[in-house]
């Protein structure tokens, strides 16, 4: 409980998150769908057509320079409480090279910029443009969420399971998915009375 | 041996009365058997050895259960490994396959028919002792392409590659600074090499002279290259190729493979202490040739034996491994120009010595092994 | 394989008539190889997740399996006796758990370490994953739960295995498991493993 | 295969050759005479490989001794950690996040804990505070040492390994007496941790970090100062900060590429803006390249120091008080997301959590194993290199399976 914004009552707005705002909305005004910039986790929604163009401009912005994709990661909704059905996948971006301040001394303030971007995705046919092109780490974390929640992403070469074998059924953090008996003969459900 | 055979059949009379063949072939067999026996043991106790130093080493114990000390933990091992499944891989080559570990069990343990134990303790005293030897344990590699190739496994085939390229390259400067002694000895008759180091400790032939010196760390480096000793243990780097060329061996067929790599460290230990340090004896001058006093001889041998074995051991559970272009390039660049300037140094200090260029001084005498 | 008699594993003698095996001779060549067997049970390198690193600590410095002629970790299992499953087992490496394991040489012993591969453990219930046991891959000799299980207690275990293979050297060997996992993505036909 | 000669395609040389130009060529082949006919074979390191560090597994494409293609086939332990995120309650997931990356127990419960926390807002008390700092650097001097030591064991001096055992032991009876857990513990839970320190357990822990003060220069004599292993690891697999970063190569890794990046001093979390240390960066001064394996293992070999200094600096400020904060009985946070970040041995581990609400499951928890983006980086760096060099590498960069596959 370090800095009084963890806390989730926080107002002020998180500054990186707004200056990326403040980019986007300038070069793409269309692309930006919903955002928030207070909490502990302000996040951008742009809309999934749009992606490409977005993540191009926060990692070849100077002002910007999102190079490195840290994490993507997809929440299902089956029934949310509004809206329609949806899976919503997440980017998380950290930027090594611009940094607020370059001085690396001690300080009690964050010098971390750390912007995260939303897609919403329909759930019959969650499809989503790559991003691999842009950053080429995102390469496994595409597969994996492919993986287990079956998003697809369109534009890439392949799109090869990770985690689980190829033959595997279905997509296992869907909120839907059901185990399966047994895979290959060897069961997947503990015997009664275990 | 031809002289204990021959005191036996002037001494007992009824083996007199046998046919002298007969009593040779006998002989033979027998002597075969005895040297077979004790480098087995002595290799099997290399192992325990090993362990038990590796684990010192490690700040551990080491095998302690079976026997004192752990002393029979190698028959342990060899009685499991002998009453393990044969395994023959379907894609392996079946012949080149099975054939393979007796070619590399010949070729480590005939050499030590021509190795001396101690003075005239020796199963065949040949004038070309080293020349057989060195010949001998170039069988080796032989066997292990073989393995290697007849495995059908990437692992072997990788490992078999390297301790070819490996082998054949450091028998260069093994051999150039093994010619350096004979070069200064003048013979390649194991215990006549011995006879000229006997005496006052400077006679041993590692001490002739800094090229000698310098044929000394040669000879004992390329050995432990030839040898597949760490930090040269790239054919079997486990790290990297599993377990090398014996990868897909089992059992039987892999304890001799083992059996062998320690017989041929014995070799190397025995070989390096005849030729550089002096064989049985002790550093200084004192009659080892008779009675009681020759297996006295026999004994320091021996205690230089396990002296070097244990640096070996020393060495091994020491040093991170090389890389194979490193090995290469130690070997072509390093030790090969090295012991050819060695081999030319002594060339020239016996040139001095026979030409009395020298010879006006007892240091150039020395000097000149003469 | 190992004959319903135990641990003589030689083809062929098994076909011996049973009173013949009672001989004084055979029995003392089965002491002997039993004796050999159990002082030399040579384990596989072979770690799945947690517990692997409680063996390596087992065979590392303060514990030192090698004191019991265990240590001489093989990477190849070819030439090792002993596998310590030691870890979770997936349905992605049960194929190459079950086809290791036929290539280790008979006599061969199974340590199913850890309570992920004695019934799945902590992830048997929401874990789609994880085989429930490794026994329905591999017959298990002896079973140490623990998550991880402490070193002594895989010291523990090896001293009883080796207290089987010998004492109790006529006693029938588990079960083969009858779900025989195939191998799906092979898809190179290359051996997945080490031989 | 590389069997074509000058006057045209080679001979077809059957199964395990490419079609001819489907694969480009390093420049070293050159040498290979016109008659030399080379073909390439792949083999599967792994998942039973001494040197995959688990059950990786790697289809290396080579021609003789050099890697053309490598492509790691990971999932071999897939446990599955993210469904069980949301089908357990959220105290019930931290032994998950222990057994996740095994090496690193501590440094994971920490940083899932305090995922958790934000989420529902619990307050920890300070000396909870200190005590996670305390356990966690513990935990990255032993996770640093193990990875010291099997970086010896790849590159095949087998003593280093076990002596850095010997610490280890130390190290892990040090939270076993805390915990009762030698290797997965536990210990930090949501609020606070588990129990206080005790005296004897303080004196305990002064004797484990002047021993590791004493035995460090030891390993260092033994692989950092040693020739044969400067010669194994200098300007070997280098990784430069444009690809560390593209490929989100983060701890070790990125600051042995020259990225000045600690998340502990650059997005202090918990209370690690409260102590004065340094965050070794690679750079040419030290031997060999920046990036290479030598520099990743130079980095590891500070950060025990610098974690050495992060304890002492601990105990001196630690203050009196509970070490359990207030957690309410059935917790259940509000809805709402949080992703926190924490820099572990490996590199930043994130735990990114999504609460519906009125629930005591977490809706979505996902997790960021820095191993993942570290071993992806290989199939990059790994082309053109020696069989050799690749083991270096994949042992420089101290993967946990676990943590890859979750």
């Amino acid at each position: 409980m370090a800095e009084p914004s963890d806390s989730p009552v926080a107002a002020a707005a998180d500054p990186v998150t707004a200056k990326a705002l403040e980019a986007l909305q300038a070069a793409l005004p269309d692309a930006v769908v919903d955002s928030v910039l207070t909490g502990q986790h302000p996040w951008i929604q742009v809309r999934a057509q749009d992606l490409r163009a977005t993540c191009r401009l926060l990692r070849d912005d100077p002002a910007l320079r999102y190079d490195c994709c840290h994490l993507i990661s997809a929440v299902d909704f089956p029934a949310p409480t509004e809206g329609e059905p949806h899976i919503d996948v997440v980017y998380h971006l950290v930027s090594y090279v611009v940094r607020p301040e370059a001085s690396y001394a001690k300080r009690a303030e964050k010098n971390d910029p750390f912007l995260a971007i939303k897609v919403s995705l329909p759930r019959e046919k969650p499809e989503v443009p790559t991003v691999l092109d842009i950053w080429i780490g995102a390469d496994w974390h595409e597969r994996e969420t492919w993986d287990l929640m079956g998003v697809r992403f369109t534009g890439r070469a392949e799109l090869p399971r990770i985690l689980l074998p190829e033959d595997w059924p279905g997509h296992p953090l869907r909120k839907d998915w059901e185990f399966p008996a047994s895979y290959h003969g060897v069961p997947i459900i503990p015997p009664e009375g275990l | 041996m031809q002289f204990w055979l021959d005191e036996l059949r002037t001494s007992v009379d009824w083996i007199g009365a046998l046919p002298a063949g007969f009593v040779y072939t006998i002989g033979i067999v027998v002597v075969c058997k005895i040297v077979l026996v004790y480098a087995s043991l002595l290799a099997g106790e290399t192992v325990w050895l090993e362990r038990r130093i590796s684990g010192r080493m490690q700040a551990r114990i080491g095998p302690n259960r079976v026997g004192p000390q752990g002393l029979l933990q190698f028959l342990a091992d060899g009685v499991k490994l002998l009453a393990k499944e044969d395994i023959i891989p379907a894609t392996a080559d079946k012949p080149i396959f099975l054939a393979a570990p007796i070619i590399v069990f010949v070729g480590a343990f005939a050499a030590f028919a021509v190795l001396p134990f101690g003075d005239g303790l020796v199963a065949a005293d040949m004038n070309v002792g080293l020349f057989v030897i060195l010949s001998l344990t170039s069988i080796e590699v032989v066997g292990i392409i073989m393995a290697g190739w007849a495995s059908n496994s990437k692992w072997a085939v990788l490992g078999a590659m390297r301790e070819v390229a490996q082998m054949i390259s450091y028998e260069l400067p093994l051999g150039i600074s093994a010619l350096s002694i004979v070069i200064l000895a003048g013979t390649m008759n194991l215990t006549d090499i011995v006879h000229q180091q006997e005496g006052p400790i400077w006679n041993w032939y590692v001490f002739r002279g800094p090229f000698a010196f310098a044929s000394f760390f040669i000879f004992f480096t390329a050995a432990l290259a030839a040898l597949k000793r760490a930090p040269f243990d790239l054919p079997e780097a486990e790290s990297e190729l599993v377990a090398g060329f014996h990868t897909e061996y089992t059992g039987f067929r892999f304890a001799v493979f083992f059996l062998a790599e320690y017989a041929a460290m014995i070799l190397f230990a025995i070989l390096t202490s005849v030729l550089f340090l002096g064989g049985w004896s002790p550093g200084f001058p004192v009659d080892l040739s008779e009675g009681l006093a020759r297996w006295a001889g026999a004994l320091i041998l021996f205690l230089k034996t396990i002296f070097l074995l244990g640096v070996m051991i020393w060495i091994r559970w020491s040093l991170p491994r090389f890389r194979i272009d490193r090995v290469m390039y130690l070997c072509y660049k390093v030790l090969l120009p090295l012991s050819v300037v060695c081999a030319v140094g002594i060339a020239l200090q016996v040139l001095f010595a026979i030409t009395g260029l020298g010879t006006d001084s007892a240091f150039g005498r020395w000097l000149g092994g003469m | 394989m190992p004959d319903e008699h135990g641990m003589s594993m030689i083809p062929g003698e098994s076909l011996l008539d049973p009173e013949l095996q009672q001989s004084v001779i055979l029995t003392k060549v089965q002491w002997v190889k039993d004796w050999g067997r159990r002082h030399a049970l040579w384990p596989m390198a072979f770690g799945l997740a947690c517990c692997a690193m409680e063996m390596m600590a087992t065979a590392a410095t303060k514990y030192d399996l090698d004191r019991f002629g265990a240590g001489v970790f093989r990477a190849s299992p070819r030439q090792s006796d002993l596998m310590i499953v030691a870890g979770t087992l997936s349905h992605k490496m049960a194929p190459r758990l079950r086809r290791l394991w036929e290539q280790m040489p008979d006599p061969k012993y199974v340590i199913a370490m850890g309570a992920c591969v004695i019934g799945g453990g902590p992830y048997s219930k929401f874990g789609y994953h994880v085989v429930q046991g490794v026994d329905l891959v591999v017959p298990v000799d002896v079973y140490l739960p623990g998550c991880p299980p402490r070193p002594e207690a895989l010291i523990d275990a090896i001293r009883k295995l080796q207290f089987r293979i010998q004492e109790r050297s006529g006693e029938t060997l588990p079960d083969m498991p009858q779900g025989l996992p195939q191998d799906p993505t092979d898809e190179d036909g290359e051996e997945t493993s080490a031989a | 295969m590389s069997g074509g000669t000058p006057e045209g395609p080679g001979p077809d040389l059957g199964s395990g050759g490419e079609p001819a130009g489907a694969v480009e060529f390093h420049e070293r082949q050159e040498a290979v005479g016109r008659d030399v006919r080379t073909e390439e074979m792949v083999f599967n390191m792994g998942p039973q490989h001494p040197a995959t560090h688990g059950v990786l597994r790697v289809a290396v494409k080579t021609d003789g001794e050099y890697v053309r293609a490598l492509q790691p086939h990971v999932g071999n332990i897939h446990r599955c950690a993210e469904k069980i995120g949301e089908s357990v309650a959220f105290y019930q997931w931290i032994p998950y996040l222990d057994r996740m990356d095994y090496l690193a127990a501590m440094c994971n419960e920490h940083i899932g804990c305090m995922a958790i926390e934000r989420l529902g807002g619990i307050e920890v008390p300070e000396r909870a505070e200190y005590i996670r700092v305390i356990v966690a650097e513990i935990q990255r001097i032993l996770s640093h040492l193990m990875a010291i030591g099997v970086y010896g064991l790849d590159l095949g001096a087998f003593t280093p390994f076990l002596h850095q055992f010997r610490e280890r032991e130390r190290g892990m009876d040090l939270l076993d007496h805390l915990s009762g857990g030698r290797l997965l513990y536990h210990y930090v839970r949501i609020g606070g941790v588990k129990r206080d320190f005790s005296q004897d357990w303080l004196d305990e822990l002064e004797a484990f970090l002047s021993s590791v003060e004493t035995r460090l220069p030891e390993y260092n004599t033994l692989l950092l100062h040693n020739r044969i292993f400067q010669a194994r690891t200098f300007d070997v697999g280098i990784i430069d900060p444009a690809m560390a970063a593209a490929w989100g190569v983060t701890g070790p890794g990125l600051r042995a590429a020259g990225v000045d990046w600690d998340l502990r001093r650059d997005a202090p979390y918990s209370i690690y803006d409260r102590f004065d240390f340094e965050v070794p960066v690679g750079h040419s001064g030290i031997g060999g390249q920046v990036g290479d394996c030598f520099q990743r293992h130079w980095v590891r070999v500070r950060e025990v120091e610098e974690s050495l200094k992060i304890i002492r600096q601990a105990l001196a400020q630690m203050p009196e008080g509970p070490v359990m904060g207030r957690v309410p009985k059935g917790f259940k946070p509000p809805a709402g997301e949080v992703y926190m970040r924490g820099e572990n041995p490996r590199g930043e581990l994130a735990v990114y959590m999504v609460s519906a609400g009125k629930s005591d499951k977490a809706w979505r928890a996902r997790c960021r194993g820095p191993s993942f983006s570290n071993i992806a980086c290989i199939t990059e760096v790994a082309e053109g290199m020696l069989i050799a060099d690749l083991v270096a590498l994949i042992g420089s960069m101290d993967i946990v399976l676990g943590e890859v596959d979750r």
